[in-house]
Formats: structure tokens, C-alpha cells, sequence
């Protein structure tokens, strides 16, 4: 039985209500039509853009997220839907989210790397608890002696933070211009080896 | 100098011989909480950059001296406060420490293409710095269950199908062509081998069989062997149940057939 | 902060949706919404009413059951829902395949008769998978001591290779080297089983 568009659009609300906010990609939703019902993609992504037009202004509102698309409650109902749930949200360390925004912006990334920047040693359990949410994953190892495992973020990361992609991050705040920086060292350089060896003297 | 009483015989720490009875002047904090703030910080870079803020410096331009001092008396009342003390933060000091003699040191004049001591650590509390703040936006960032809920509706009653495995008819008779030929060839190397005997497998069974503990039936037997190990493996089995020496429990039809030894 | 109307319908929309199905209350949702937003029992059903109208042809229904009100996907959309459960089709094991081909090419046979081809145990599970799918059956015993059971394949089985019957099993070429192939086991099976008894005495 070949279905009109009109349908598809019902079939598609009704199957990503069903899904329940985990979200579907396009060439599933396809897919899930069955083989007599062929549709271009690009057809597909309108009568899914219909579908989230019908939903302006309301409760909820489809979004596209890096694994597909989900039905998610309108953000500003947060605070009265946040009632629903006795639990509180969970709260992770500086150590986990150090780790993680380190895995989100310099993937790949072993964690010998990790460990270079932040300072200290990363515990087995951060990136353990990292992986057990599927946040992280390891994409491979590095070509150098012990080859260490290469971790970058997944699809669930991205679709936790609501991401479509790694590249709708916030960009990582500039650092001061290291030239000028440098510049401005070497001209203290030598004033501040003569104030050194005051300061230090005193 | 310090809100915390001096008369308190509460020495915090001894630098160069002298006991330290007060916090470095930036710490107000009553020594209670004192553990809970140092364990607050994430490594020496942490460390060394709330310093810095604190005190309204360049991060571009450290007073290495000053700012070396004041790491060491964190430092010593760390361990004072028996606060279990990452090597990092002793590596750190070490790094102040010959960044400060390397400062010392006259500039040749030759050597103008020298980097400033410092450059290395500046560039390691830049580095860090951008990553604490990229970690802070993050976890301000809208995420599931806290700013962002997700949607859906009750399933209606379905009937869930199971599909069958694909299986290609050919595949069906490649398998059995397997099979036959892997028992053939097994059959070959069966003549260099020397002839396997139920009452040496009889006894290698006995053996192996841990005490009082049921092990698989199938573990008893190796591929390698072919029919002919089988056979003979199987016929010690047989052997072994006759004399009693073994028993073999089946739970079920088709279940898993288990041996044990019979005890003493 | 007072509410309106227009807006209760909103927050009841984004809440039914993020209790995924499990049924709400009025009273619970009128709990909600906090003291300062008294509604009557009354007015909220009517939000209600209006917000189920507004779900009518579409992909989800909002339903009243026992225990309050949910949103439910629209019933004649479950053979399309229910593909979302539907699980992916396994590939079977070469020993399944093994033990598979054995009944269908030798049947009727017992379960110690495939062993002995394949010089290995076979697992139950491998049995009870087959005969789960209905692929393989007991037709009977042998009447041999422990009388076992003689496995033979079934008409599904015949289904889904869209065979008419056994005899139209392939007989490839493959096949005549298989023949010959059980020529010499049998030819084996008559050495070895001297040979077992040599052991045997020895």
C-alpha cells in the first residue's frame, strides 16, 4: 500500500511519540516506511519540517539533534515539568566536566594529553563514568610507544547538550595574543631580571 | 596581619626554619573549612591561577618570586592539614623554583633570542585557564533532565514480531560442506597421531575433573581431535559412569549435560 | 505569579508529554501549577477537553484512563509503531548453520548423530533456538537405548527457503563431493570403530 504524504506526516508524529525523545534519524523514519513507499529524503525532511511548524507555539517542539530527530517539551515549561521528577538533575565534578570539555575540543585526545593540560592525573573513574554514559568513546589508539587510546565524543554526547553537531559548541574563549604576549615579555624581560634580583634580594 | 589568632599554638607550618602560625594573607577562612577549600582545587595550575586572580596579577607578567613563595606555603599547609598531597603539586614546585633561578641568572648578551623562564608556565595557565572556562560553559549548557525535557506518548498495545535470522539456502549447504571436510581432514592428521587410548583418556579425564565440582560434559571434548577423539573421550565417559567412579546429572531434556566426580 | 487559562493548557501540553504515557491526574496537575494558581477541578477538565480537541486526526490522542490522563499514539498507527520494537534479524552462528544443515540434509536425525559429524557437542541452545523459530522439530525416538530424539526439519522451514519439499534442497555440484566426502567417513567410521577397540583392549 502506497501512502500519501499527508499520512506520513501522522506516521512520523506518531512514531517519534512512540520513541519517547530518543531521536530518530530521517533514513530510519525511511526506512520504517517500508520499501513500497519510496520517498526522497529531501520530501521526507519537509513534511518534518511541516510537523515541527504545527507544533509552533505549542507544549512541545521537534528538534533536530546529532542522532535524529525527538520531540522535546517546549524549554521555557521547564520549571513547571522539572516538578515532575523528585530526583534531582544530576551534577558532575570540575574533574569530569574539565575532562569531558578537554575530550569535546581537542578530539582526539589521549589522556596522557588530557593530563598535560589540566595539570593533574585523571582518574580511571572519570573516564570510566564518561564512557558507562556513552559520552565518550575510544576511536582508536595513537601511533606512539604504548599507543594510548584515542577518546573523542559521541552522538549521545552532542544529543545530551541538545547539539546538532560538535561545531555548534561555544568557541573556546581566545587566548591572549601569545605574540604579544611575547613581545611584552621580552621587553619586561629585562627590566624584571634587574627587579628580580631586587625582589629577590630583598 | 592575619584575622586568625596568632596566640593559637596551632602552627600551620614551618618555611625555612620559621613556623608559620598564620594563613597566607588572602586566606580568610576559618581553618575548619580549610580542607574543604584546598580540596577544592584541581591540580597545581588551579592553584596557582585562583593566586593570581586573587591578587589582581598578569598572568602574561607572574612575579615569579612572590607567587613561588605563596605556592609553597599552600603547599606545606596541605600537607600540614594532612590533605593527601598529588605529586603534581611538588612537580609544580619544582618547576617555580627553577623558573626563579633561571630568572636569577644574568642574560647573556649574546643570546637575545632567549625565551623569557616563564613563557612555558604561562602558556600551561593560559592553556588551562580556557579549559576551565570551556568546562564552566558546559555545564551551563542546557542538557536532559535539568533544562531540557523530553517528549512522548504512551505506546498502543502491539504485537511485537520476531524476525527470523537471514539465512541464504546456500549458506545452508556450504555449512554442511564444511563440516564434512573439517572431519575429513581431521581424519588425516588422525593417522600421524599416535592412537588414542580410552584408559590413558580415562585417566586424563579423572585428572582433570576438578573434586566435587559438575563440569560441562562438552568441556571433556577438543575439536582438534576429530570423531575419533570424540569417540574415544566419549566411550572413557561411558567407561568411568560403568565403574562409578563419575556421575552425570541432565536437569532437562536437551539441558546441559554435567560430570562429577563421586566423592570418597 | 496568576496564569492564565491559554497558558495551563501549554504547561499541561509539555507535561503529559514529559510523563511519556504515564497517566496524570487532575488534581496532581492542579498541584502543579502551585498555590497561586488556583483553577477549579472544572476549569482544568475543560483545559483538557480543549487540548484533546486540538489532537484530533492527528498522530497522538490525548486520552482519559483510570488512573488520569495521558497521550496515547493513535491506534491505527501501531503497525507502524510497532516496527520501532522490532528487532533486527539475527545471523546464526556457523555452529547453528552447521547443526542446521545436518538436520535438513540428513534428517531424520538424533542430536548424538550431529555430534558425531561435527566432533563436537552441540549446544542446547542451538537446539532450542531452532525449534523456537520452528525450523526444526522432534518427529520421534530412536529406538536405540536412551531413546533420543530424531530431529527433522519443518514445513516453515520449507516456507521460508521456498521450497516445496526436502528433495528440492540444492544439489550442487558441491553436493557430489559431499557425497563422496561421506563415502569415506563411513568408510572411517567402520576403521575407527576397530581401531577404538583395539584401543580398547590395549
Amino acid at each position: 500500500m502506497a501512502i500519501e504524504a499527508y499520512k506520513v506526516k501522522r506516521i512520523f508524529e506518531g512514531v517519534l511519540m512512540a520513541a519517547a525523545g530518543k531521536p530518530l534519524t530521517v533514513s530510519y523514519l525511511a526506512q520504517l516506511l517500508g520499501k513500497e513507499n519510496e520517498f526522497e529524503n529531501k520530501a521526507l525532511k519537509e513534511i518534518l519540517k511541516e510537523l515541527s511548524e504545527d507544533y509552533r507555539g505549542r507544549g512541545i517542539t521537534l528538534e533536530e539533534v546529532a542522532s535524529g530527530y525527538r520531540f522535546q517539551v517546549s524549554v521555557d515549561l521547564s520549571p513547571w515539568v522539572g516538578k515532575l521528577w523528585e530526583e534531582k538533575p544530576a551534577r558532575y565534578s570540575r574533574a569530569m566536566m574539565e575532562t569531558l570539555a578537554l575530550i569535546a575540543y581537542r578530539q582526539p585526545i589521549t589522556r596522557a594529553e588530557i593530563e598535560e593540560v589540566r595539570g593533574v592525573a585523571v582518574s580511571s573513574n572519570i573516564v570510566r563514568t564518561l564512557i558507562d554514559h556513552e559520552w565518550i568513546k575510544i576511536a582508536g589508539h595513537k601511533d606512539v610507544p604504548g599507543r594510548p587510546a584515542l577518546f573523542v565524543t559521541t552522538n549521545k554526547f552532542l544529543d545530551y547538550f541538545n547539539l546538532k553537531s560538535i561545531k555548534e559548541l561555544p568557541t573556546l574563549k581566545e587566548l591572549a595574543d601569545l605574540d604579544k604576549a611575547a613581545v611584552q615579555l621580552e621587553l619586561s624581560l629585562n627590566e624584571n631580571a634587574e627587579t628580580n634580583n631586587q625582589t629577590e634580594s630583598g | 596581619m592575619s584575622e586568625i589568632d596568632n596566640n593559637n599554638t596551632n602552627n600551620y607550618a614551618t618555611i625555612k626554619g620559621e613556623p608559620v602560625t598564620a594563613l597566607p594573607k588572602d586566606l580568610y577562612i576559618p581553618p575548619e573549612a580549610l580542607k574543604v577549600f584546598l580540596e577544592a582545587f584541581e591540580g597545581p595550575l588551579d592553584l596557582l591561577l585562583y593566586m593570581i586572580k586573587k591578587q589582581n596579577l598578569d598572568v602574561l607578567d607572574i612575579p615569579i618570586a612572590e607567587i613561588t613563595k605563596q605556592y609553597m606555603e599552600y603547599v606545606e599547609i596541605m600537607k600540614d592539614v594532612h590533605l593527601e598531597l598529588a605529586a603534581e603539586y611538588m612537580v609544580m614546585a619544582v618547576m617555580l623554583a627553577e623558573i626563579k633561578s633561571r630568572m636569577l641568572l644574568p642574560k647573556p648578551v649574546a643570546d637575545e633570542s632567549e625565551d623569557d623562564p616563564r613563557a612555558e608556565l604561562v602558556r600551561r595557565l593560559q592553556e588551562y585557564e580556557r579549559f576551565k572556562q570551556a568546562a564552566e560553559d558546559l555545564d551551563k549548557m542546557p542538557r536532559i533532565n535539568r533544562d531540557i525535557f523530553l517528549a512522548g506518548a504512551e505506546m498502543p498495545d502491539i504485537e511485537i514480531k520476531k524476525p527470523l535470522p537471514e539465512v541464504d539456502i546456500q549458506d545452508l549447504c556450504f555449512a554442511l560442506k564444511d563440516i564434512l571436510q573439517r572431519a575429513e581432514m581431521y581424519e588425516h592428521h588422525q593417522i600421524e597421531r599416535e592412537i588414542l587410548s580410552t584408559r590413558a583418556r580415562m585417566v586424563q579425564i579423572l585428572v582433570d575433573l576438578p573434586a566435587d565440582k559438575f563440569v560441562n560434559f562438552e568441556a571433556l571434548f577438543t575439536l582438534e581431535e576429530g570423531r575419533a577423539g570424540v569417540i574415544v573421550t566419549f566411550t572413557a565417559v561411558l567407561e568411568l559412569i560403568r565403574q562409578t567412579v563419575i556421575e552425570m546429572v541432565q536437569a532437562e531434556a536437551f539441558g546441559q549435560i554435567h560430570i562429577k566426580k563421586i566423592g570418597e
